[in-house]
């Protein structure tokens, strides 16, 4: 039975035998530990991923990231220069594609033969399994900032190794926020499991004096998700990676849209990370968040979009979060040009500098929004300790089986699924539907308040087609959404 | 009634649009049998066999349905699905690509409707009318 | 001597018929004032600008409007038809032409003929004297919106004639703010004298049942003013309007950067207006607020252009103006192309709609700024009417004329120019040289304190180059002048 | 001591750029004459003729320049100015257009040297030294 426990290293050296095994690049000389770890210690502050999250959040700065993955290595490299260059942008990534996600390795190699044949990426990202070490690295020595794998893989222990053996001092991801959104029926404790392993490997370097950044995913499935809901999963993320050893971990959060909500969710995001951490015995992680531009669906209209890209830079740097994740212009079409994303960073650069010396200030409207979500917080982490009568591990994944905790829209088959989320009348996300979720009755009545009183306005039931407007609303220019939405997204 | 299978190919794993469709097309009175997301092309099949689908919707989101949805039609054929309509949808390749271009090569791979980026499920409401009867 | 007089009818009518001989165009038949009267009252709601205005207000909506003119009338028909419909303009405006804004006709005549010539357009906006009443009333014809003057003149008495006999329901200028940022030595005797007279013509139309819209120009040099010396100029020009009978005013602010200054300053604006316009006995002119993109320097980078207007578009909807005039993504080169026009209204339009649920809500920052820009204009306007011995317009000449109110950066030699702003570390914009200003002891007490804090944080001097520095800021994305900024600008 | 006469020309009323222009010259060291905005080819030359000039740097930000700056070459040279060197710079002509065609259409007219939208004062100080030493 999965436990909340450091893994010893012997077992650590035994699994690893095994991944490294799952594809013929786990044999790359470099994945001998003692040589990674020579590679690592060699890698200059300005390329390090804790060094320069600990200088921004010292400065106080809000620094931003792309996404971005192709499937050849040199248009990769091609792509990450051209973002740092014209995007001005502060930490590369690679996005990893959907079947390396899936470790379907063999899928991938065919889509990088096919990529080669028709010379254009036919994959969705940067297969850095298949690439291995060698090509990892030839794009990590290309380029003058951080880099960090940036996927949505349910088991990545295979990647892991292979991006750190590479220099990439940061990956994403989590065996809860790497399972709900992007998976379906894989066991959360398979997913906790693989990711302990990941976090184990980081925890390992951090002994030889290494500092290796992790990052939960915090949008979990990007639509409509409640505050207090990605949020608990990103303290519990932080808490399995601190059991493991990791020291440097930003705790991620997705634009919901209302600009004092997101304020409010970043900060209690970082104090309760780290007030749980300190809780939990960890008292030296050093702990940023990252705030994820708007995650559901764009506007397709490319002036609206830049605009949508401003409006989350003032958000970001007003709520102080010391990375921000970038989308662009071609967001709601596919995966942009390399022109298209440095177009996004340059808009979002402009926006996190001019505003750097400014914050959201302390409004009563602030300070209750914090103390909800607090609240809400609370209450579910208790409910998650509970049912794992002291252990964390089995207590998230009990608290998703019997619904205590519940991601709405997620594709797997581990949530309940029941819970239901709308905005309220200041486009503040609520929840309608409760299906089993721990909250207290005074908590559901607040929810509940607010959206009789949007419905009331609205003159209209609290229904799922008011839910379908609130999914639709953002991409057709409205927060709140309107009664028949789905007519008006040809403007 | 009419039946629907509907469903997100390959190893998509985009679930919002999905549960919508599958929402919207109930309410509009058809049977809708949802293969969910990460389903392969015998998922597919395999539902609208038992339930003697009229239609077939696939969605692709992540940008590997061209490359997931090869040979869709022919396996089709050969499981004697040959009236069953195929529609596909979401953001059906990689990139901003031109829209002719792209509903030419899924018509050729033997689509019979194909929705671009931005075209909600709403609009094919129509169509299915037309096409189903 | 000039006084804050309703202007006697038959003096009125007096001068009207020299203003109708200053150019050809005043013939036109339609100036007969019962043929003027008939027209203005046959216009439908929807192109009524008072209308449209309140029925805004009463909604909480932020509404938009471009700037645009050209020299011939067909293409100004073609630019106003296109950003109606693809920019989903509120408003229209023509903006005239520099020529026409020194009654320079002649000079404008051989513009049109010029631009006729080449077939592009050699004036900087829309000649409407020369176009005469024919030309203006074709124009207002072509669309389904308000439309506006907006110009610069500091004699506009023909231009407004011509206008509201066309069917133009608005006009935007003032004594004040169309004399000092846009002349260079006309007294400003002369100049209220003539807005008394633009004033009066909507008093009469007024006095007919007709409600006409007018604007005084808020942002004044565009370039750090400070908010409450623009707002004093605000109110004294809606004194000024409604003492002539105008009653719908829409008093005007230009972007000053920081978020919380700038929602401060327009709700400390819309609020005095009313208050002061009470005091003045004027309890039924329906008051709104407008809001000015960044009026200063623009980035040259579009997507930092749109950016920026993304920015302003938050600004202006957290703060609940009422209008919002927009910018383009051509700011920093030359008067914008349509197609550019019409992007800078989409990305505005985005965000005034998808923030028009949320305000900024009140916070100690908020409210200690509000109070701070109302003792500053209270002070101002004391000492305004102290020195006009009980007359407001007496008084306003007078406090330019010895410097008690002083505005920054202008051209014009009717205000002292002693003033000199900076930006304190949030960048609110600060006075360090305050001139003969009616500031007292503790208000320049306050603003030096807080320009010594940036000094010293800065390491630096408070000096004209900190000034320089700031102008030159925001082009650069910095909101807080660095040292150098002279040499950023090539990004 | 060189000197040089700065403006705004036409009916222009630019004044920010301006105040900025006449302190980083007089910083640099520069005898300045400012004739200020709205001044016509009359006030520059008289100006450069009274103070005995090295240069003049008309200014023009509204869209007008073309017209404004009209046969000012020829005037200096009827003013026995041609030794003058002429400098334009600001938003000179009307719009967004080719800089390459812009600035061939100035020199033509007689300018020495001529500054884009974008291009700062502080640009022009090496060339300044160049020209006048
Ligand atoms: C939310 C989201 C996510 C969430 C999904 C959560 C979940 N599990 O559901 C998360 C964050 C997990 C995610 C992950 C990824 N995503 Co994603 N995602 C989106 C996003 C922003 C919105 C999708 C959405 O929910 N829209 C709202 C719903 C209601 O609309 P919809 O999905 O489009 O469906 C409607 C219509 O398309 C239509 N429709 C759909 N199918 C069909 C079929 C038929 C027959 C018909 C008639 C109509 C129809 O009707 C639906 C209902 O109205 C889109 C971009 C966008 N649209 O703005 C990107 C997008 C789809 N994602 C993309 C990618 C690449 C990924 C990732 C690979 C990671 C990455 N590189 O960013 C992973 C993929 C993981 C995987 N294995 O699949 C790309 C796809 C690129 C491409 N095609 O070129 C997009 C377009 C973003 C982009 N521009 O890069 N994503
Ligand atoms: C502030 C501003 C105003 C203020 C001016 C206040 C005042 N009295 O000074 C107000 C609001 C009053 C105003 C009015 C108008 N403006 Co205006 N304004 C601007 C704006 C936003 C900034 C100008 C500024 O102060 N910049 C900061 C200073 C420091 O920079 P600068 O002026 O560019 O000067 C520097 C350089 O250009 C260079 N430089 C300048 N001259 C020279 C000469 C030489 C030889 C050299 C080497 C260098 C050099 O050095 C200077 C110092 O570094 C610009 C657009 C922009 N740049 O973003 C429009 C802009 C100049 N205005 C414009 C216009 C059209 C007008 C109006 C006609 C109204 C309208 N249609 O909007 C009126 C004109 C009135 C008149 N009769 O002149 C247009 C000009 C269009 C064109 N050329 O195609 C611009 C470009 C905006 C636009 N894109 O439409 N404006």
């Amino acid at each position: 039975m999965i436990q909340n426990k450091k893994i010893p290293l012997e077992d650590f050296l035994n699994t690893r035998k095994e991944v490294l095994n799952q594809w013929e690049t786990g044999s790359h000389p470099d994945l001998k530990l003692e040589n990674a770890v020579k590679k690592l210690k060699n890698i200059p502050n300005h390329k390090n991923f804790s060094y320069v999250l600990k200088k921004a959040k010292s400065e106080g700065r809000t620094l931003i990231q792309p996404r971005a993955g192709v499937a050849l290595i040199d248009k990769h490299i091609e792509l990450l220069q051209f973002l740092e260059k014209e995007g001005h942008a502060d930490f590369l990534p690679a996005t990893i594609d959907s079947y390396t996600r899936q470790n379907r390795y063999q899928n991938a190699e065919d889509g990088i033969k096919e990529s080669q044949r028709q010379n254009r990426s036919l994959l969705n990202g940067f297969p850095a399994v298949n690439h291995g070490v060698d090509g990892c690295e030839k794009v990590f020595n290309a380029i003058n900032v951080p880099l960090q794998a940036r996927h949505g893989t349910p088991d990545a222990r295979l990647l892991t190794e292979i991006i750190h053996a590479s220099g990439w001092t940061s990956n994403e991801g989590g065996g809860i926020s790497y399972n709900i959104p992007y998976a379906k029926n894989i066991s959360l404790e398979d997913t906790i499991e693989y990711w302990q392993y990941c976090d184990r490997l980081v925890g390992y370097y951090q002994e030889q004096g290494i500092e290796l950044n992790r990052e939960p995913f915090g949008p979990l499935t990007g639509t409509l998700v409640p505050p207090s809901i990605s949020n608990t999963v990103a303290i519990v993320e932080a808490l399995l990676a601190a059991t493991q050893g990791v020291k440097n971990i930003t705790v991620g959060y997705g634009q919901g849209g209302n600009l004092v909500q997101d304020v409010a969710a970043l900060r209690a995001l970082e104090e309760q990370t780290n007030s749980y951490l300190k809780q939990f015995g960890f008292s030296d992680v050093f702990v940023t968040t990252v705030f994820h531009q708007w995650m559901g669906g764009f506007p397709s209209d490319e002036n609206e979009a830049t605009s949508l890209i401003g409006y989350a830079s003032t958000v970001a740097t007003l709520g102080n979060a010391t990375k921000m994740i970038t989308k662009t212009t071609h967001e709601s079409f596919g995966i942009p040009t390399k022109e298209a994303n440095a177009q996004g960073l340059r808009a979002s650069k402009y926006l996190t500098n001019l505003l750097k010396d400014q914050v959201l200030s302390d409004s009563k409207e602030l300070t209750n929004e914090i103390t909800q979500i607090k609240r809400e917080v609370d209450i579910l982490m208790h409910a998650i300790v509970r049912v794992g009568k002291g252990d964390l591990a089995q207590g998230i994944i009990n608290a998703f089986k019997s619904g205590l905790i519940d991601v709405p829209f997620a594709p797997s088959e581990m949530t309940a699924g029941k819970i239901m989320p709308a905005r309220d009348l200041d486009g503040k996300i609520r929840v309608f539907e409760f299906g089993d979720i721990a909250f207290d009755e005074s908590i559901k009545e607040f929810h509940r308040n607010k959206l009789k009183r949007r419905a009331k306005k609205q003159k209209r039931e609290l229904s799922i087609q008011m839910v379908i407007d609130d999914i639709y609303a953002v991409a057709n220019g409205n927060l709140v959404g309107q009664k028949g939405e789905e007519k008006k997204h040809d403007n | 009634m009419k039946t629907v299978v509907i469903g997100v190919i390959g190893a998509d794993v985009h679930a919002v649009g999905n549960k919508i469709i599958d929402h919207v097309l109930s309410e509009n009175g058809y049977n809708v049998v949802n293969v969910g997301v990460l389903s392969s092309q015998e998922d597919f099949i395999n539902a609208a066999i038992e339930t003697d689908a009229n239609a077939i919707l696939i969605s692709s989101l992540y940008g590997h349905g061209e490359m997931d949805c090869k040979f869709f039609k022919e396996k089709c054929v050969e499981a004697g699905l040959e009236d069953v309509k195929l529609y596909v949808g979401g953001n059906i390749v990689v990139g901003k690509q031109d829209n002719a271009e792209v509903e030419e090569k899924f018509k050729e791979m033997g689509f019979d409707r194909v929705y671009m980026p931005g075209q909600k499920i709403e609009d094919a409401l129509t169509h299915l009318k037309e096409d189903l009867g």
